[in-house]
């Protein structure tokens, strides 16, 4: 077992599900309620980097990120570094790749929340912030709860995005699945198959208590 | 500048009713007005552009010298800042909270033991002690709307708006919680605009109502400005015929009280202090009329009258008549025939001491 | 002081290598970390093709060991090498494969072997890029079944996924590398033909060291390893043959 | 065997109430049995047993010979096959459907044109015709409710279940609507359950009366013979103090109609028909007692009645009278002392025709 | 621009989602509706294919269905064929993978529904079937939307999988994203960029129309 990659993978999925949180509830939530016209052609263009394969949208993160390009050379004199090749770079790329799986479900379930009782909120002196917090996310827990489960899973398994912007480099862009993809490809099918049965089960645990945690005790 | 609340808006709904409506409630502190009407009259939208949540297409709505609303200069006050408590027809209670942290909802800045305590007395004073845990889908319609009405007077809000506060409770619970929701209301001084479809409770509640119909207000006025003298007869039809007359409580004794009207005096049941004001209701039907000499009666009220005028109200005839006060009497044709009531009549008219409704105001 | 003075000394080298690579690879690193007491190895293997992308985009490996000719060829062209031409230090060897308990006797039917009415699909990598995969389709032009067999070609990603078709029982027999049949996973579990080297150009392995390698000298010390005797002699025995041979 | 609805089951909410009911509909055809009681008191618990939307823990409901549920064997038929029609407390309208398409929604099986028909029918009846193309949430509280109503009637079930299908409409429409509604009920001869927390309406609604207080059916009945006569305390503080006796119209004239009730005979403003079989109401606080001969009084109905019993209630005595069917009146404590009211005592009864209300049944 | 693979991946994006309605909204809703202990597991193990490099669990898919295995014997006699190296395989594959992405949105959605609206459903003797369909379906939509999205999107630009089931054969296994890798791995970056062109303007145009489609006129 191949524990930094482990615990590469671990960093990675935590990171892009909680960016993801922090930034895709409020852009879902602006996508529930706006009337903007502009809201259709936002959400297409989040789900718009899942139609290529992730390998070729990871050639193109690495195109538009490279030190040739206006946004690497921003970066460069932000940071001093460069975002292909390190974790910075797979995380900002696995944010950017998942983020449909996160939208998508938080904005059908904020959508589907009463509006009434948003209005009771705001009635009874809380401000849209607290009513967001305290009304419209715990009424849209099971959907976001969906867009946390599909992009946890989904950073694990994904490796053509992190291969490809990471350069694979062990202890910094290795991460399981790619660890796992290099053993199938040397023929190691029975390292592969550890390897993977490890993270089958690590998910099926992580996931089972993630499902019986997420049930609710109260009723619509 | 500084006179309670002043509305006068608009609103069209699209391919829906326009609402107009033109509002004032000129006293500060406590003092209920209601919005009487039948359904689909307007009520929840004239409550609900008040409250910020629906926006007027033109008009005013200021309180307190404070500018809510102005379709002409496009202000709008979030509900937030309005300091409002808005009780909404259909509960709106969260779902996802226990009854406690429902009623506690609004109640964030002030500290948590403060916070308990003020939750437990609400739900004491609506009998919803022993339910703080439930969810509102584990009770029923009636305990729902209480837990919406605690959530709503726990805070201390600058007005309330109540959409019918009371249409799931049963008469007895009504009985006991309105005197509660007046001490509280009073205590806190808040200026009530609440709507009902019940006759009686406008009796009982008001001080003054706004009668809301085919989304105008039609008439507004203390109660008995409105009840004895309708505007016209859509008015009329709605708030039935009832004798309204404010008095004073001048006697008070075992449960039985004396109060004067102009010049005479009524017998009541009723526990209210000497010295009250109140509003005397007596319905039409209740109102017995006699010729002649009066033997012992166990009416308590026997007044001298003159007929002023009789109108015809289907199969009876509707009697009003002058007896210190305007009073007015439903009798069947026949009896008019049988005692000759005509206007210029004088008769005695008799009315049970438990049919005189005394409602205190403030 | 002396952890410190080992970590001044010990010099990493950071290689990409193709995946075919990784058994001799693996082999000839362990060689050369045994000389080299000074210089820790971290090979990196994956496809040739990503590997060229990543490294138009300046990845940080120090030392690159493709499996064909062409992408070191292009880096040298962008400048990227230090030298001015890529090294080229094996040579591919493609064969037919299949699984040990295939009914078809491989070694005796040769190329025949995929005429053989049972064979449904035949796997190669993808002529396309793959190195392999443009050796299995001159093989089988030159030997003239290509016509008849066509119908039948599956194509790998890469010559590991080729043999992965074979592997699963997906496909029936596949066109692979020697030095995957040798491989210590593959050895003892399939059969092989070795096509006639002469039916398809050679499969030359080639690589460049980058100019932005932060060793260099590590990195030329592990290329000259690579090419001299000892690393002739690895490549030998997992199925290449050498430049110049 | 068949007949109509037997019910006798318990359910226990975790951490709950328990509630308990022991219900006999034994008429067929059409009959209004009204579930009456305080907020909490079980009532709609009660109809979502029956409805099969919620499990009793124990206990049988048979219908027309049918097992519903029987906790012995374990059936427990789904609401689909119990064919009822159910009206929620909280409405339950489809948010994504129309106004039509929701009154029409059970209306599966019958040809488009005679669907729309019926529910455009329905609408009419409710006075919601123009809000067809509307969604729920752009009607009113009340239109919603109506909405609920109209669905639910629009089809034909073999039982009607109605929780509080008034309780968000004015008095005006309600009095629109009932007679409808008892018109349609009695064209389909379905029985009714009916769910409401409103006195009034139990009178002017109910064949039998069912009490539910605390989880409990306390008292069923015959509305007379529970109000008359309650089984306790409880029920009696529910059922409030009210005259409810059997009679019979024999006469009808200009509006006004004479009911013989045992040997006497009342006159009360009425349009029933003559030969109707009618329940007669009179509320204890209309009743006026009088000693020695009566005057020429508005008041027609003028009985002769012996007092049985004096009973305190507050700062009110409740006289409870023989006057040919017993009466009970509700009078002043020093009235009482004037009169000499006590039992054995003989005195005259006023009652006013319009304080006379009939009630027709079936 | 690859006509038949644009051709195979629309039939093979369509057939997905098809097949991931009519499997994925019965499944969803005994998700969301029952009491059953099993539950979190089945949920878990609806999503632990995601959680594998998907040429990964592509090859595992192969080792399952291949002709050594009871199932890929099972199929043969069944139909005469294997699984791999068709269309129907990477179908099933597509599906499989997929699953996720369907089944999490409609669950959550589906758990939303206000369950006293179907109540209401069934006393107005309307079947569960006939309420499933009148009520929690379109009650549900905006999940149902989401997880329709989601796994066409994911199927177009999925190619780890098609291309170890599929063995990448034009006409019937290479799609139009297995192309484009093909493209980008051969260098020929102006021959992938025009076709990644066209996939994300014909997807754009999809996806606005359908967001514009989705959104509901009412409101709860
Ligand atoms: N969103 C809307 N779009 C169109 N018409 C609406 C909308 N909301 C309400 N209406 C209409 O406006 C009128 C007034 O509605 P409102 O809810 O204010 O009535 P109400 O007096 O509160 O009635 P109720 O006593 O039945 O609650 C009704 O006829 C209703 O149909
Ligand atoms: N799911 C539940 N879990 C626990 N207790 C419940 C649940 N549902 C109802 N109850 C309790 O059962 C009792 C009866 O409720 P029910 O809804 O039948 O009352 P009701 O007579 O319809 O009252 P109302 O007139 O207020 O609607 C109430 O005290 C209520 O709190
Ligand atoms: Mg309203
Ligand atoms: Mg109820």
């Amino acid at each position: 077992m191949d524990w930094t990659a482990l615990w590469l993978t671990l960093k990675l999925a935590v990171g892009t599900t909680a960016i993801l949180l922090v930034v895709g509830l409020p852009l879902a939530y602006w996508l529930a309620t706006t009337r903007s016209k502009a809201a259709p052609v936002v959400e297409t263009l989040v789900a718009l980097p899942t139609v290529l394969p992730p390998t070729v949208a990871g050639f193109y993160f690495l195109l538009a990120a490279g030190p040739d390009t206006l946004l690497g050379q921003g970066y460069q004199t932000l940071t001093g570094g460069l975002l292909p090749f390190t974790f910075e770079g797979i995380l900002f790329a696995s944010v950017l790749f998942n983020l449909p799986f996160a939208v998508r479900p938080f904005t059908s379930a904020m959508g589907a929340v009463n509006r009434t009782l948003v209005e009771a909120s705001w009635c009874l002196g809380v401000s849209r912030l607290g009513t967001f917090f305290r009304v419209v996310i715990p009424l849209s827990w099971a959907g976001i709860l969906t867009g946390f489960i599909l992009s946890f899973t989904h950073t694990i398994g994904e490796f053509g995005v992190v291969l490809m912007v990471g350069g694979n480099i062990p202890g910094v862009t290795r991460t399981l699945s790619v660890a796992i993809y290099d053993d199938v490809q040397a023929l190691d099918y029975d390292g592969a198959a550890r390897t993977a049965l490890w993270l089958v089960v690590f998910s099926f645990v992580a996931l089972s208590v993630t499902y019986s945690l997420g049930r609710r005790r109260w009723s619509i | 500048m500084n006179d309670g609340l002043v509305a006068e808006f608009k609103k069209q709904f699209p391919k829906g009713a326009e609402i107009q409506a033109m509002l004032r409630q000129p006293a500060r502190g406590f003092s209920i007005t209601v919005l009487f009407g039948p359904s689909g009259g307007g009520k929840s939208t004239v409550l609900r552009c008040l409250a910020g949540l629906e926006r007027p297409d033109e008009g005013v709505i200021q309180f307190e010298g404070q500018t809510w609303f102005d379709g002409a200069t496009g202000v709008s006050l979030s509900p937030q800042k309005r300091d409002i408590g808005f009780l909404f027809q259909e509960y709106a209670l969260f779902p996802h909270m226990r009854v406690e942290a429902n009623v506690g909802y609004g109640l964030t800045e002030i500290p948590k033991v403060e916070r308990r305590r003020k939750v437990a007395e609400m739900l004491d004073i609506f009998g919803l002690t022993g339910m703080e845990q439930r969810y509102p889908h584990q009770i029923s319609g009636g305990q729902q709307q209480r837990v919406a009405l605690a959530r709503v007077l726990v805070r201390r809000p600058r007005l309330l708006l109540l959409d019918e506060p009371f249409s799931a409770l049963d008469a007895t619970l009504r009985e006991e919680i309105r005197p509660e929701l007046r001490r509280i209301l009073a205590r806190f001084a808040v200026p009530v605009l609440l709507v009902t479809h019940e006759r009686s409770e406008v009796i009982s509640l008001a001080d003054r109502v706004a009668i809301v119909d085919g989304g105008q207000i039609r008439q507004t006025g203390a109660v008995h400005e409105v009840f004895n003298r309708p505007a016209d007869t859509s008015v009329a039809r709605i708030v039935g015929m009832e004798t309204v007359v404010p008095g004073k409580v001048v006697k008070a004794e075992d449960g039985l009280v004396s109060v004067a009207i102009s010049e005479c005096e009524l017998t009541a049941v009723s526990t209210i202090k000497v010295g009250s004001e109140v509003e005397v209701c007596i319905r039409a039907e209740d109102v017995i009329l006699q010729c002649g000499d009066i033997p012992a009666a166990s009416a308590r009220n026997c007044l001298e009258a003159r007929v002023e005028a009789v109108t015809s109200a289907g199969p009876m005839n509707r009697v009003s008549l002058d007896a210190g006060f305007s009073l007015t009497a439903l009798v069947t044709r026949p009896a008019c025939e049988d005692l000759r009531i005509r206007p210029g009549a004088r008769l005695m008219a008799l009315v049970k001491a438990p049919a005189v409704h005394l409602i205190t105001r403030g | 002081m002396t952890s410190r003075a080992a970590t001044n000394q010990v010099q990493e080298l950071s290689v990409a290598a193709a995946a075919s690579l990784r058994f001799a690879m693996a082999h000839l690193v362990d060689r050369f970390e045994h000389r080299n007491a000074d210089v820790r190895v971290k090979v990196t293997y994956g496809s040739s093709g990503h590997f060229f992308a990543m490294l138009s985009q300046r990845a940080p490996f120090d030392i690159f060991f493709s499996a064909d000719i062409d992408y070191p060829g292009r880096l040298v062209v962008k400048e990227y090498a230090i030298q001015g031409a890529p090294f080229l230090y094996a040579i591919g060897r493609a064969v037919i494969w299949v699984r040990a308990d295939s009914p078809v006797s491989v070694e005796s039917l040769g190329i025949h072997s995929l005429l053989v009415p049972s064979i449904r699909k035949i796997a190669i990598a993808n002529p396309r890029h793959a190195p392999y995969g443009r050796a299995a389709r001159s093989a089988l032009k030159s030997l003239g079944v290509y016509k008849e067999v066509q119908s039948k070609l599956v194509y790998g990603e890469n010559v590991a996924q080729a043999t992965h078709f074979v592997k699963t029982g997906s496909a029936d027999i596949g066109m692979i590398a020697l030095s995957l049949a040798l491989a210590p996973p593959l050895a003892k579990k399939g059969r092989y033909w070795e096509l006639p080297s002469d039916t398809y150009p050679p499969i030359e392995h080639s690589g460049v060291i980058l100019h932005w390698a932060k060793n260099p000298d590590p990195a030329e010390r592990f290329r000259r390893f690579v090419l001299g005797t000892e690393g002739r002699t690895v490549f030998k025995k997992y199925g290449y043959m050498l430049p110049g041979e």
